[in-house]
Parts: structure tokens; sequence; C-alpha cells
């Protein structure tokens, strides 16, 4: 017999602080998302202004963090630029749920379209990402919203592989046939049921995409194929720096930093999500 | 079997066939006439219809795309806009360095993260365990390029250790290609065996908290059998697996990878092919990446089955 | 022996004629050669001829002797028909020809080693244009002239050995090289060949070519980043090559169409440029950048002052007042730029600041390269698109002053003075009308001059005998 | 039978797998009384589940019909059959997967009264209030989620549930399987006062046969998809006709060490429903099979008011043979 | 009554998390005679597979036996103190003088070795026979387990075995090695009754033949008066009673076992006459009420019931942990 002891259930916030790294993480990365969406009052310049006769400035006191090649504030232009990237990343991990949600679930409750979507879905994912968004990009533009675009095309599908194996899983539970059975209608099935329960499993993967679109944006910017060089991203901010790596290695440190803090902040928070959300990892804790 | 075997084949089939559309789809959404693309500027409008013509661009679409696949079928992938090769030749002529990059990251990651994985599973909570994902997540949160700089730069150009770009001298034999891969198999191995590493560690934890290894236990066996032999078993198929999901990662991966290191290799030819609008090399990497992809990830299944023998089919 | 050369990046055919690249004209000068080259102070000099022409006619026949016992690689001996059928090929297939064609009557041979150009009208820089590596009048055996030359056949010191796309360039030395006695001077005179092979090798990625020069792998580097010049001059291995002047990075203004075709604009966009802060963000280090209005470095002899006062003035209030006057309504000012040459870039961005600072609405579309060079063929798409130049030893060999340029930059007067130039043979006056047009230049704002650069390159400790070029070559070159 | 609310005719489902057909159930007939309850039971597998669901058209049947109060429910369009679910119910086995964890019980109670647009949200709000207060539990519980509630409390939720729609018939499968002892006879109580107060007709489906003799007026018995026997509880329990069932009852531990049962023993384990026995599906196992059990489909032999048995030997009564001694 | 294999005294455990511990176990005291069936009997959660973990030194490892003693006798007649034994002596007498069946005969096999291989490894681990005598032994298990074609089931997967013989598998995995004692916890539970009843006959009559003693876990009183010869109850981690089983179910002397036994509908009783269930449910083991753990559910329980409660004998061999014992068994 199973037994489900009900009253001694963690509850999900103490499930989700319950690695020590989790709340450091959230911490961090609300710290980071404030300031660069503060970053209109915050930053000590227009991260435009230029000063070349003080280009590649080491951090100090006139420029916190240094100034890059044009002289210009590398703080400054790290907020901006990190209003940049985690926007690209935000945007990506948005979309691409969406559009992941809307073919996830349709291939999961329509058996006529399943067959057709979960081929489309597996030749996407076939695609490496990097290439396929590299592919895109090169062919819608650089901009940032292409970059976005192509960066949720090639998550998108992930999100429906997930989306629909849960779905599979889910309409066969009980509740859901107990819905069906109080004459619910399929649409009040999939959204009361069926996407309320996988949405957590979507906000982990969520975050990971959130991550990864940061990386594959930086990626892209190195590789010269990504948002056009003019918007200050980190990515496009660490490939300016590497011209500098010996006389100021700083500007692609900085970066650097705060790409990597952010992306590992992001996994530890979607970690941390995943472990309260698994009831089997619950019981174990 | 043998129809369960035809049913993944003809599946698979389908899926090459999806892919194939969608890398025709996304190049044809290209702005421009690919016929003055391959003219080049100082192409004429005469010349440029001439060349449609001739490249069937005046037909209707879906004819365009059915003798595309028709030719895909066969291996032809067309021609290159720079290079004025067939895709195919130049694709087989940058696979070398892009297989065995891959293939060494792989066998690094491997090495490093199964061990690593099984034994942090085992002690799952102890510091060795905490490190070891710490270290793993940082590993997967920094920009693969920026490693590859900082190695280039202290590992190759500073302490002299390795080759720091390239692939060998012209007539180079197989071992000194081979050793400038070290390097770039290193870096490129890191993001996976990351990956595995945290794989390993969760598929462990799944196994080990199954009924059987209770029973393995009660039979009176050792920690390290019971580790080796009931759990590790049951742990390699999903790992199988997941080294079949990994080539896309290796793939990804070796794009920037073998730009650091002006590799030749496919994943450098690609970007290249981006930067010179070279739209059938473009396409062709994508179908010949995707394809093997949908390959591997077939064997691995059957792999599996072969391994797990409670699978039905 | 062998030498390993990084290079910027894959030559998309080995067919000088059909090609303006640098990377081709670095490759391929060592596999086919030209009637004329030039010395090291930048004069023409005699190669596969054997010797200055015979100019008469008011400058309109050009009587070329040949040198005798030159082979091509494929063993077959080079004479007047080779000579001849390889020149029409040019005017008929090259850039640079295809711009002479027009002037050209006839190429005959008159003799088994001798030949005539004839011309309708005189044109002084043909010479240069026969000596150019660049679109090259190269010569080729007869029997392999067609639309597209697959097997390149030259008279090169050396041969093409093998070709692996994006990885390696193999060339070894051609055994029947028959070389000039003269001692070697520039790519003229004596061309040795110590060097087994030498090896182009393609890193697109400029850092990576430095990596690879420290760490001992090339043994030469094209085009390196100037911020990694202290690294190459305390590096053990590797020491830095400075080619002082290079050239000069421009912005190209479109005449045909848009906002530029105002004067006043032009006027307002050349009064807001800060040059100075352009090229040090651009160059970052007093020894890669001159600020030089003239068109020609110091030292040259086309140098002159004509027009300067307008160069820098970086006055962004004179710049407003002048955009008001034109009644400046707000279009955006589209500059063209790539990353391909990260300096353009810089140079834009510093420029946009500027602008902006003076008025001007400006849009960025930085786009790669092969992209820019498609879209600056259509002038509905851009005002200014900025590109760079080698100081070439001919003002002529830049289209930019020619009215049927993609500038379409186009006045009475200046044309008058273009056409007194080129058809002008005697030196001095030459240089008085080159002065004409350089007054033109910033009066009428051809197209921006923003100043002289230094190109970086660099080699092993050891490599001897390579001069620094634009198109550096190396049959002279030894490594110990 | 008087006045059957539920008659089922021959209902068949068959699944298509990949390893075959399943027959899951084939051809079953039987009538369930309007306000009585039937007990369903059999071995795991033998297709009760899945005749509780064709039975409610909640899955299509591959063959036959369930007339539910004259009307047959597979004549129905979409529509007809939705309005039709207000008067049939269901209540699962699992306390845990039959209700939604991302909803709070008030909303899982008031689930029905949404689908079918009853009343105002008020008046919903009223309904859940009472429906809770009904099965036990109480008002304020209806902002809670499932998981803050014990097993037998789910149970409950998942009755009020059932119970919103006011429905006439209801199925319960396997409600009480889940629960502990203690709490399982506070279920089996509260399903008998809803029966007196509702006069609610019910199919108890449980392959625990002690609370199917405690509960059901009626008794069916399932083996390999198909009925073996079927009569009222009492005649039924009392005196078994079908060796099946014979079988069943002597294999029930009785709580009493001096009431020792005497085993029959059935050999095996139920055969694979992909290739049913030919013949009857339970000669395999059955200590008394003739060769003839392996050609006939056994027709329903009575044994008395409503009893039925499928068996070609029912006269045959089957005397147990002793099993071990115990000390 | 002969010496016990087994004793269990005191035995208390705790579960660690990050948060809290809570006890699991309290004051568990119960001993097995030689050759004879102990049930242990309790609701879900009661810490029935606790016990037995404890026993087995197979706690997860977050549990920790915290006091208490369990003593186990050897085959040779030594007396081995088991909690704080190191997991190398275990080792060497799990298996081989005491092992498990679990309740899931699904999952309790490895799904990638046969049945011989796993039955055959614990002979590797505790004897010295050949591989071809340990495959001839564990054909020997089979058949005594009644497995039909036993050869042809050597080489067999589990998955391709149903779940009465997959729980015959473990028990011939048990049983391979000769036993002193089996713990079995829930062998049948997850069986139908038809397999159950096969099961169980297979256990007693394998009791019988083999002699080992046996510790059986079950929350269902049939079972419990099927199989034992004395019988622990269980609630909420402790003992609530325990005596032999015909005179626990003589005389239930506890209100939570009185209660147990009336909530279960027995076969033949009279129809219509309503269950007595026992109201309430059982407390979390972190929120335990101080004193009797089931005096909130009980009608006896009076204000001393706060107070903590030990388990005394009621008479020989019958052992209640009640304030109110004489009440109950008065009202009987
Ligand atoms: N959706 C399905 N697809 C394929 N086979 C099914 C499906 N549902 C049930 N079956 C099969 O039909 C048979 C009857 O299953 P059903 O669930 O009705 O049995 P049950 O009597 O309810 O068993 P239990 O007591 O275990 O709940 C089983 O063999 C089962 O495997
Ligand atoms: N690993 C663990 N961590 C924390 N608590 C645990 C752990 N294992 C068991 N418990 C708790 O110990 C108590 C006793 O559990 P146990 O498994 O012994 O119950 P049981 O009597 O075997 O129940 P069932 O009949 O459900 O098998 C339960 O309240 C359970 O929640
Ligand atoms: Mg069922
Ligand atoms: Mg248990
Ligand atoms: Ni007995």
């Amino acid at each position: 017999m199973a037994g489900t002891s009900f009253a001694g259930e963690p509850k999900f916030l103490d499930l989700l602080f319950s690695r020590r790294a989790v709340p450091v993480a959230l911490a961090i990365f609300v710290l980071i998302l404030t300031l660069c969406v503060f970053a209109g009052f915050i930053a000590p310049s227009d991260p435009d202004r230029m000063s070349v006769r003080s280009r590649l400035t080491p951090p100090g006191a006139d420029f916190w963090l240094g100034a890059d090649a044009f002289g210009r504030d590398v703080l400054s232009r790290l907020l901006y630029a990190g209003r940049v990237s985690l926007g690209i990343g935000l945007g990506v991990a948005l979309i691409s749920s969406v559009i992941g949600i809307a073919i996830g679930l349709s291939a999961g409750f329509f058996k006529r379209l399943d067959g057709a979507l979960s081929r489309l879905i597996d030749a996407m994912m076939a695609f490496p990402d990097i290439l396929l968004a590299i592919a895109l990009v090169s062919i819608l533009g650089g901009s940032m919203v292409n970059v976005i675009i192509a960066l949720s095309i090639v998550y998108a599908p992930r999100i429906a592989r997930i989306v629909r194996a849960s779905t599979l899983v889910i309409r066969e539970l009980p509740y859901v046939e107990a819905a069906r059975a109080l004459g619910s209608s399929t649409l009040s099935i999939m959204f009361n049921h069926v996407l309320r329960n996988i949405l957590s499993p979507i906000i982990v993967q969520g975050t990971f995409i959130f991550a990864y679109a940061m990386l594959a944006e930086a990626g892209l910017s190195f590789l010269g194929v990504g948002v056009d060089p003019s918007t200050p991203t980190w990515g496009t901010m660490i490939n300016e720096g590497r011209q500098y790596i010996d006389q100021a290695a700083f500007l692609i440190f900085i970066p650097g930093i705060a790409i990597s803090v952010s992306v590992l902040s992001l996994q530890l928070i979607g970690d941390g999500l995943r472990d309260a959300m698994d009831p089997r990892l619950a019981k174990e804790l | 079997m043998p129809y369960y075997l035809f049913r993944r084949f003809v599946g698979m089939l389908v899926v090459i066939l999806m892919v194939l559309t969608i890398a025709f789809v996304i190049v044809r959404l290209a702005p421009g006439d690919p016929a003055a693309l391959m003219l080049g500027p100082e192409a004429t409008v005469e010349d440029a219809a001439e060349l449609r013509v001739r490249l069937g661009l005046d037909r209707p679409i879906l004819i365009q795309y059915l003798s595309f696949a028709a030719a895909a079928f066969q291996g032809d992938l067309g021609t290159s806009i720079f290079f004025n090769q067939p895709v195919t030749s130049i694709l087989a002529a940058r696979a070398e360095p892009t297989i065995f990059l891959s293939l060494f990251s792989l066998t690094f990651a491997l090495l490093i993260a199964t061990p690593i994985g099984i034994y942090a599973a085992y002690r799952r909570g102890s510091f060795a365990d905490q490190s070891a994902i710490s270290i793993a997540m940082l590993a997967a949160s920094v920009p693969s390029f920026w490693t590859g700089l900082m190695f280039q730069r202290y590992l190759a150009t500073e302490l002299g250790w390795f080759p720091a770009a390239g692939y060998g001298e012209p007539g180079a034999d197989f071992l000194e290609r081979m050793r400038h891969l070290i390097l770039p198999s290193i870096v490129l191995g890191i993001v996976n065996s990351a990956l595995i590493l945290r794989f390993t560690r969760a598929s462990m934890l799944d196994i080990l908290g199954e009924d059987y290894i209770r029973t393995a236990r009660s039979k009176g066996m050792g920690e390290r059998r019971v580790v080796l032999r009931h759990a590790l078993k049951n742990a390699a198929i999903p790992i199988i697996t997941v080294i079949g999901l990994t080539f896309a990662l290796l793939v990804s991966g070796a794009v920037v990878t073998e730009r650091v290191f002006n590799i030749p290799g496919m994943g450098n030819l690609v970007v290249s092919a981006v930067l010179r609008r070279d739209y059938p090399v473009i396409q062709g990497t994508l179908i010949v990446v995707a394809t093997l992809y949908v390959v591997i990830n077939l064997i691995t299944d059957l792999l599996y089955l072969l391994v797990d023998k409670r699978v039905k089919y | 022996e062998e030498i390993n050369v990084a290079i910027v990046g894959e030559p998309d055919t080995f067919d000088p004629m059909m090609s303006t690249k640098d990377v081709v004209s670095i490759v391929t000068q060592h596999l086919v050669e030209t009637l004329f080259t030039f010395d090291d102070t930048w004069a023409v000099a005699p190669l596969l001829a054997k010797d200055l022409p015979e100019i008469s006619d008011g400058g309109k026949t050009y009587k070329i002797a040949l040198r005798e016992g030159i082979t091509f690689h494929d063993g077959s001996a080079m004479d007047s028909a080779d000579v001849v059928a390889s020149l029409k090929r040019w005017l008929e297939v090259a850039t640079r020809g295809k711009g002479v064609a027009d002037k050209i009557d006839d190429v005959v041979a008159t003799g088994p080693y001798e030949i005539e150009i004839r011309m309708n009208e005189a044109y002084s820089p043909l010479l240069s244009l026969l000596a150019f590596s660049n679109s090259a009048a190269a010569i080729y055996p007869e029997e392999i002239l067609g639309e597209t030359i697959d097997q390149v056949v030259g008279t090169g010191p050396y041969r093409l050995i093998e070709h692996v796309p994006d990885q390696y360039i193999q060339l070894g030395r051609f055994d029947g090289y028959v070389s000039r006695e003269e001692a070697s001077d520039g790519a003229a005179g004596a061309r040795q060949q110590i060097a087994d092979e030498i090896r182009f090798l393609p890193v697109p990625d400029p850092n990576t070519r430095v990596e690879g020069l420290l760490s001992g792998q090339y043994d030469f580097a094209d085009s390196l980043p100037a911020e990694s010049y202290a690294r190459l001059e305390t590096a053990e291995g590797a020491e830095p090559m400075l080619l002082k002047p290079f050239g000069w990075p421009i912005f190209a203004i479109n005449h045909k169409a848009g906002l530029l075709t105002d004067l006043e604009i032009r006027k307002a966009l050349q009064a807001a440029l800060p040059i100075d802060d352009m090229l040090f963000a651009a160059f970052g280090d007093d020894n890669f950048f001159v600020v030089d209005g003239p068109l020609y470095p110091e030292g040259w002899a086309w140098r002159n002052d004509a027009g300067i006062e307008n160069y820098n003035q970086n006055d962004q209030a004179k710049a407003a007042d002048l955009l008001k006057q034109a009644g400046y309504d707000g279009t955006p000012l589209r500059i063209l730029t790539s990353r391909q040459y990260e300096f353009h870039f810089k140079m834009a961005e510093v420029a946009k600041v500027a602008l902006e600072a003076a008025g001007f609405k400006v849009q960025m579309d930085v786009v790669d390269w092969a992209t820019l060079g498609q879209r600056r063929n259509d002038p509905a798409l851009w005002d200014i698109y900025i590109t760079h130049s080698p100081f070439l030893p001919e003002p002529a060999l830049t289209s930019m002053y020619a009215p049927t340029s993609r500038l379409g930059w186009a006045n009475e007067e200046k044309d008058a003075i273009l056409t007194a130039f080129t058809t002008e043979t005697d030196t001095a006056k030459r240089q008085e009308l080159f002065s004409q047009l350089q007054g033109q230049v910033f009066e009428d704002v051809g197209f921006i001059k923003i100043g002289g650069f230094n190109a970086l390159m660099g080699h092993k400790s050891g490599l001897t005998g390579v001069t620094p070029s634009p198109w550096p070559f190396f049959w002279n070159a030894k490594t110990n | 039978m008087p006045d059957a609310l539920v008659q089922v005719r021959n209902l068949t489902k068959s699944f298509s797998t990949p390893a075959g057909k399943v027959h899951a159930v084939n051809d079953v007939s039987f009538d369930i009384p309007r306000g009585s309850i039937t007990g369903l039971v059999g071995e795991s597998g033998s297709g009760k589940t899945t005749l509780g669901r064709v039975l409610l058209r909640l899955i299509e049947p591959t063959g036959g019909s369930t007339i539910f109060d004259g009307q047959d429910l597979n004549r129905l369009d979409a529509r007809e059959l939705r309005d039709m679910r207000k008067r049939m119910q269901i209540i699962f086995q699992d306390p845990v997967s039959s209700l939604n964890p991302r909803l709070k019980v008030g909303a899982i109670v008031a689930e029905g009264l949404v689908a079918h647009r009853v009343g105002t949200r008020r008046d919903r709000k009223d309904r859940v209030v009472a429906l809770l207060e009904e099965v036990g539990l109480q008002a304020d519980h209806m902002h809670r989620f499932p998981h803050e509630f014990s097993g037998g409390q789910r149970q409950r939720i998942g009755i009020a549930r059932a119970l919103a729609l006011e429905p006439e018939f209801i199925v319960a499968d396997e409600s009480v399987s889940a629960l502990d002892v203690s709490i399982q006879a506070q279920v089996l109580n509260l399903l008998l006062d809803l029966r007196e107060r509702r006069n609610l007709t019910m199919l108890f489906i449980a392959h625990d046969l002690s609370v199917v003799e405690y509960l059901c007026d009626q008794t069916i018995v399932m083996y390999l998809g198909k009925i073996a026997e079927i009569g009222p509880s009492q005649a039924l329990y009392r005196d078994p006709a079908h060796p099946y069932t014979q079988a069943l009852l002597s294999a029930i531990p009785i709580p009493d060490p001096a009431r020792h049962a005497e085993r029959s023993h059935l050999k095996g384990d139920i055969p694979s429903p992909l290739s049913p026995p030919s013949g009857c599906v339970f000669r395999t196992r059955c200590p008394m099979a003739l060769d003839e059990c392996s050609r006939t489909v056994p027709p329903p032999i009575s044994r008395g008011s409503h009893h039925e048995s499928y068996c070609i030997r029912t006269e045959a009564r089957y005397e147990p043979t002793s099993p071990i001694q115990h000390p | 009554m002969t010496a016990p294999v087994l004793e269990v005294r005191n035995l208390t455990v705790d579960f660690r998390s990050r948060h809290h511990s809570v006890t699991a176990l309290r004051d568990v005291s119960f001993s097995l005679g030689a050759g004879r069936t102990l049930a242990l009997v309790g609701e879900s959660g009661s810490g029935k597979s606790v016990s037995s973990l404890s026993i087995m030194g197979l706690l997860p490892r977050n549990g920790e036996i915290t006091g208490g003693a369990i003593v186990y006798r050897r085959k040779n007649g030594g007396e081995l103190a088991l909690n704080g034994l190191s997991q190398r002596a275990y080792r060497n007498i799990r298996g081989a003088e005491m092992s498990m069946i679990f309740q899931e005969p699904m999952s309790s096999l490895n799904p990638l070795f046969t049945v011989g291989d796993q039955i055959g490894e614990m002979l590797m681990l505790h004897s010295d026979l050949d591989a071809a005598a340990r495959r001839g032994r564990v054909l020997e298990m089979l058949e005594l387990v009644e497995i039909p074609a036993a050869a042809s089931r050597l080489d067999s997967y589990p998955h391709e075995l149903s779940g009465g013989m997959r729980q015959r598998v473990m028990i011939a995995l048990a049983l391979v090695c000769n036993p002193a004692l089996l713990i079995a916890d829930e062998p049948t539970t997850a069986l139908d009754v038809t397999i159950q009843a096969q099961i169980l006959d297979l256990m007693r009559r394998l009791q019988h033949e083999l002699g080992m003693s046996i510790l059986f876990i079950t929350h269902d009183m049939g079972v419990v008066a099927e199989m034992a010869d004395d019988v622990a109850v269980m609630y909420a981690g402790t003992i609530v009673e325990s005596a032999t089983a015909g005179d626990l179910f003589a005389n239930p002397s506890h209100p939570y076992t009185r209660g147990l036994l009336n909530s279960i509908p027995r076969p033949g009783r009279d129809p219509g006459q309503r269950l007595v269930p026992i109201p309430g449910t059982v407390p979390s083991l972190s929120a335990m009420p101080p004193g009797c753990a089931f005096a909130p559910r009980c009608g006896w329980a009076g204000e001393e019931c706060r107070k903590p409660v030990v388990l005394e004998a009621f008479h020989t061999g019958h052992d209640v942990a009640c304030f109110k014992t004489r009440e109950v068994a008065g009202n009987a």
C-alpha cells in the first residue's frame, strides 16, 4: 500500500532553497537583472559616449570597470549590453516556450497531427543549435529581433518535445479522464489539466533555454554572425575585446564573467526548480 | 524485431526528408537572387537571367524542390558558389578533422565524466559530489570560445605544449594532424563532460534508488560490486542514448572550436560559407550533419535494444 | 625548405585577371607573371618584357619586346602569340582591362618576341595597369585561355602543387624558371627560388594568425591586428613587420542618389568628421596611423597640399550650420560598413557619434563584406560605404576619380582635369594636374580620405628576404 | 430484472498493440438494477477497468452497447453524450493521480458544474461547500491543494467531484483499494450512506471479495475479459457455481486463525489476453476442465434467480482437496 | 518457547533531513523464536519496512539507529549484535544467514541479468561452488519453489516472467543459501488473491521443509491469521500490542487492534451490518501527539493517555501498550 504522508510534505520554497547555492544564485541573478533593467539610472555614463583618448584605460577611479577601445565606459556598456543579452535570453525563452507549447500540445493531443508534428520536431532537433542559428541569422540578417527569432526556432522543438511527451502521459491520467467523464471540453482539459501540470517542467526548461540562448548569442557574435555589432551585447563586447587580450584583458574578462555568472545562476535556479518540482527528490531530502 | 527495424528505418527516412525540406526552405528564405549572388557584383542582368534558366530557378518552386530532393537522395547536394565544386566533395574533404575532433572530445568527455559522475552519484551530497557538479555546471556556463581563446593563448602559445592552430602542414602525416586536434578536443570535451557528468550522475542516482539495488545489497555483496555490476549496467543504457544526443552538441561546439583553432573542418566551413554567402554549402552542411545525427541516433537506439532486454517492440 | 604563410582568407580564384582581391594577388603573383612590375620605389620595371616599351605616336603606340627562352609551367615556350592572346583576354574579362579596352584599338604581334599595343588616345596609366598584380594582365599560354581558366599555368617561379580549400595552397619551385639578371629591387629584378615550397594557409581569424605566428607555426603572417605589435616585439621567435605607410581608409560617397548628392550636405559631412579620434580609435597606436590630408604620403612624387584645409576640421558646429543651410530634413545618413576590417567599423562608430552631434541622423548598416560588395553596387542602398586602398603607384588606378565608378562622382571641372591627367604623358605636368584633381576631391567632396595607416605583418625570426608590401612575395625569402 | 438503469449488451473492447490485439472485454452482458450496487471482481488484467470505461463510453467500444435509462449511449453524438455525462460519473482507484495536483479542491469539485455551466459562481461555491460537507470534509478545505490531504480525504474529494452533477449512476473503480483498512471502512460507509440518501446506482469495481460482499447487492466475477459468474451477492457467496468463483473465495485469507480456509489451488497464472484460450477461457487453470471446455464457449447457466454461471460443469460442484496441514 | 533467533530491543530509528529529523521507530521491541513466524502488522507508514531494513542493515543513508539493540543468534549459536556491526561483517551474514523478500516482485529483480545469474550470484558470494554446481543448485531451487519448466527459466530475464513467478524467483533467491532468518516485507501485497494463496502456501511449505524463522510483514489481518505464530501490531512507529496469533485474534486488547479488526469486512457476515471504522487518520511523524499516538482517534482515551505509554505484559505472552487495557479487554 502506498503511503503518502500528507502533513509532512515539504513546501516548495523550502525545497527550492534546500540547496544552499540556489538562493545565492537567485539573489545574484535578480541583482544582475535589476542592474541591467535600470541601466538608465545606474550607469555612470552614456554607453555610447566616446573619449577616444582614454581608450583601454584599465579599471580605476575614472572608469570603474575600465574603458574600451573607443574610450567608452565599460560598466555602462556592460549594463546596457546586459539588457540586450538578457532580453535575447528571455525573449527566446518566452517565444520558444509559446511555440513549443503550441506544437507540443497539438501533437500530444491530436493523434492525427502527432505523426507529422513529431517528425518535424525530430528533424528540427537534428540540426545542431549553433549551426541552425547561424544559417537562420545569416539568412534573416543580424539584428536583435532576428537573433531572437532564429534562436526561438532553434529551441522551440526542445520545448515541444517535452510538452508532447508530458501531454501524452498526462492525458492518460485519471484526473483527465475524470474531467472527460464530467463532460469538460477538450480545450478546457488542455489548459486546466495538461498545461497547468506541465508548466513546471516548461519553466525549468525555459530557464535553461534562457541560459543557452545567452551562450548561443555570445557564440554567434563571436563568429561574427550575431546581433549587428553596433548594438552592445555581452557577446559583442567579448568579440570586440578579443583584440586587446594583451593590453586590456579586462575587456573580455568582464563581459565573460557577466555571461558566465548569469548563465551559471540561471542553471542553478533551473536545477533548484527541478529539484523542488520533482517529488522523488523531495522525498529523498 | 524485423518489423520494428523496418518501421524505424522508414521513420528515419521520413525525418531525413523533413530535414531536406527544412534546409531547402531555410535557404529559399534568403533574400536576393541566388543567380546574381553566384555571379558576383559585376554580372549583368542578362547573365543572371541566363544562369537562372541553367540552374532551373525559373521553374515552379515545387518542381525545384522535388528535383532538389531527388538529387539529394542520390547524394548530390549542389555546387558551391564560391569554390565552384560539388558540395559533397567539399564536405568530404572537411569531414576528417570534424569526425576526429568529435571522437576525441567525446572520448575525453567520457573518460573524465563517467567515472566522476558515478562516484558523485554514489557519494551524493558529499563534498566530492558537490564540487563535481559545481565544476560541471561552471564548465557548462563559460562560453566555449572563451575557454578556447584562453587555452590557445596560455597552453599553446605561451607554454608551447600544443600547436596553437591549424591542422598540420601540407602533407603532414596522420599523427601530426591528430596532434593538432588535442587541444581543441579538450576544449570541446570540457563542455561535453559537463553534460555527460550531470547526466551520468542523474541516471546513476535513479538506478541507485531502484528496488533491485536494495535486493543486490540484501544479498550481502560489496558496494563496489553493487555499483559496478548492478547499477552501472543499468545506468549505461540512458548514457548510451545521451551520447547519441550529444552529437549535435559536439557539432555545435565544433563550429566555434574549429573557428578558434582554425581547423579546416565542417564547422569552420559553414561559418566561412555564411560569410561568403555560399548558400549551397550552408544547405549541404545542414543536411549532412542532421542526417548524420538521425542515423547516429538510430544506431544508439538499436544499441539500446541490444543491451536492454526489456524493451518491447 | 618551405615557408608557411598565414593569409587572411581563401582566394576564390587562381586567375588574377578575374579578381581584385589582395589574397588573390598575393598568391598568384608567385604563379603567373605580367609584362611589367614595380620596383622598390613603385616605378614600373620590365618583367616578362625585355625592357620598358618604346612609346611613340604621341603616347598611342607601345612597342614591347619580350624576353626569349621563357617557359610556362607546362613546358611550352612563351612567344608573342601567348602574350597577345592573354592581353586580349585581359581587355575582355578583367575589371581593370575592361576599363581601358575602349582606348585600345588593337594588340598585335609584330614578331615572335615583340608585340605592339595600338591606342586611339593617349592613356598614361596603361603601363602601371600592365604592371599591377591586381586584376593583373597575366600572361598565360594561348592554349589554356577561355572564359575561365581551370588549371593555372604561368611563368612564375613557383607552381601550384596542391590546393585544399580552406586548408592550404601548396606551391613548389618551378625548375624551368628563368630569372631576370638584374639585382632584386622590389618585385623587379632577379627572383630567386630559395624556398622549395611556399604554403599559403588561409587563417581568417586575426588572433589565430597572431597565436600561430607566436607559437612558431607560421613563418609569415599577413595583416595582423595593431594590438599585437607589442607582443610580437617582445616575443622570442617572432618579429613584427610594419608596412609604413600602407594605405588610406576612405569614406566613399554616393553621388548618384540620396542625401549626399547635395554638396552642402557633403561639406557638412566633411566638416563634422573627427579624423584624429577616428584614426585613434581604429588603430589605437600612433605607430599605426598618421593624420595626413594629402592623397599621397610623404616621400611620394604625387604629394601636394591642394585643398587640405578642408581636412580634419572636426567642427560639428559648422557642420550643423551647413546642414541648416542645406535644409537637411533628418533623412538618415546610411553608412554601409563591415567588420571584415575592424578599423572600418571603428571609424564608422566614432564618425557616427560626431555626425549625430552635428545633427545628422545616422543609420549604420553593418553587413558582412560579401554583402557590402553587393550592396554598394546599388546606389539606392547607401550614402557612404567604407573601404580602404593601398597607396597605388599611379593615381589613375584608383577608380573613384572616374565618373563611371560606382560612386558616380561627376562634375565638369573635375572631369576635364581627369581627362587631361590620363592623357598627359609628361610627368611634371601630370603632377600639376593631379594637384588640381586633389583640390577637387576636397572642394567638391568627391570622397573622403581619412588618413594614412600602416599595416602590421609578422614573421618568424630568421626569415629574411621579404619586403613589406601590400602584396608580400616570397621568392627571395629565406629561413634559417 | 425489474427496472434496470443500465443494460450492458454484448459489450466488447479490444486494443491494438504492437504485440497484437488485446481482448480486454469480450462480449459481456448484464443489467444493473436502479438503486443497487453491483460489484465487479476479478484478477488484475481481467478487464474490470476497461469494462467500466467502455460502459460509460469514456473509450469507444469495439462492439456491443450500453443502454442507460433506455437510451443507447453509442448512438449519442458528442453533444448529447456531454449532456448525458451529468447523469453518470466515475470515481477512481488512485487518490493521488485522480486529482489534478495544481488545482485547488474547490476547483476540482466544481469542474463538472463549470463544464455544464450550472448556476452562477456563487451558486457553485455554495454547492461545493455542501458537497464537501456531505462527504465529511469542511468548507474551508476548498482552498487547499490535494496534496494537503490524506488518502482517505482525497478519495472523499473524488467522490464529491463525482456527486457534483447529481448523477444517478456511478462507476467506482477500485475506489478503496489504495486505502488503509481503517480508512477504507470510513469510505465504504460513506458510499453506503450516499446510496441511501440519493438512491444512487453503482458499479463497484474491486479485487477484494470481502469488500464486494459487504457492499454489493449483486456481484459479477470476471475472468480474462469475460463474465464467469453473476448473481445476487448473498447467493453467489454462499453458493458459488463457477470453479473460478469457488477458487477466488477459497483464496481469501480470513482474519481468524481458528478458521483456516481450505484452499482450492489454481494452477499457474492468468493467461495473456493477447491469446486467450479457446472455448472456456478459464479451462487452462481449472481443476475440473474437460476436453469439451476447449471447444465450446460456455453459455450462461442459471443457478437460481438472476444467478448465472458461465460454466458447462456448473452442476458438478468442485470439492477442494485439502492442501498442506498446518502445525 | 525456543531461544529467539532475533531479538529487537527498544529500537529507535531517526530520519534526518536538512531541516528536521523525524523518529520513524520508537522503542520497538519484539523477538522471533526459532522456526516460528512473527507477523508485523500495521497500516501504511507505521514503520514495518523501516524495522526490517534496520535488521538487514539496509536503512537509507539518511536513516540512523539511535537507540536500542538488535541481537541475532547465529546458526552456530553465537550471538551477534547487529546494530553497530561493520558493513564487512554484515555482508557475510546478509544473504547467507538472513535474507529478505520485498514487496515489489516487478522491480526487485535486476532487469538486465537472467534469473539464473541473479540467484547464482548469491551462491558465488557465499559458497565455494563452481559454476556448474551453482547452476545445478539454482535449478534445484527453482524446482523447489514450483516454477514450471524450471530448466528453461534459468536463462529467462525477469520481464519474461509473471508477477507470481517473479515472487517465486525472489523466494528462491532468498532461500538458496539456507538462511536461518527470512524477512518477508509484504511479499504478496502486489499479487492477486489466487497467486497470493499460492505464494503463502509455498512459504509455509518451505518453512516446514527448511526450518527457518520468518519475520512476515503485512498489513492484511487475513494474511496474518494464515501465516503467523506470533503477531506484533505497529502503530505510528511503535508496537502497540504483541501476542501469539490465537491470543491476539481472540483477545485484541489494544483499542487500535480492536478497531482494526472491526473495520475489516469479513466474509459471511450479516448483510447490512455496518463496519465500525476508526475515526480520523494516522498522525504524521512530524506531528506526533504527546503520549499515546493513538489517543486522538481512541474512544477510550482519557487524560492519562497524554503521558508516555510503554509496552507491558497484559498477561503471559501478551503485551499491550495502553493505559486502558483492562477496560478495553473487559469490554470485549
Ligand atoms: N489502453 C490500453 N491499450 C492496450 N491494452 C490495454 C489498455 N487498457 C487496458 N489494456 C489491457 O486490457 C486488459 C484489461 O485491463 P484492465 O485495466 O481493464 O484490467 P483490470 O481488471 O482493471 O486490472 P487491474 O485489477 O489491474 O486494474 C489488460 O491486459 C490490459 O493490459
Ligand atoms: N528514507 C526516508 N526518509 C525519511 N522518512 C522515511 C524514509 N523511509 C521511511 N520514512 C518514514 O518512516 C515511516 C515508516 O515507513 P515504513 O516504510 O517503515 O512504513 P511501512 O509500515 O513499511 O508502510 P507501507 O505499508 O506503506 O510499506 C514513514 O512515515 C515514512 O515516511
Ligand atoms: Mg483496473
Ligand atoms: Mg513498507
Ligand atoms: Ni497455520
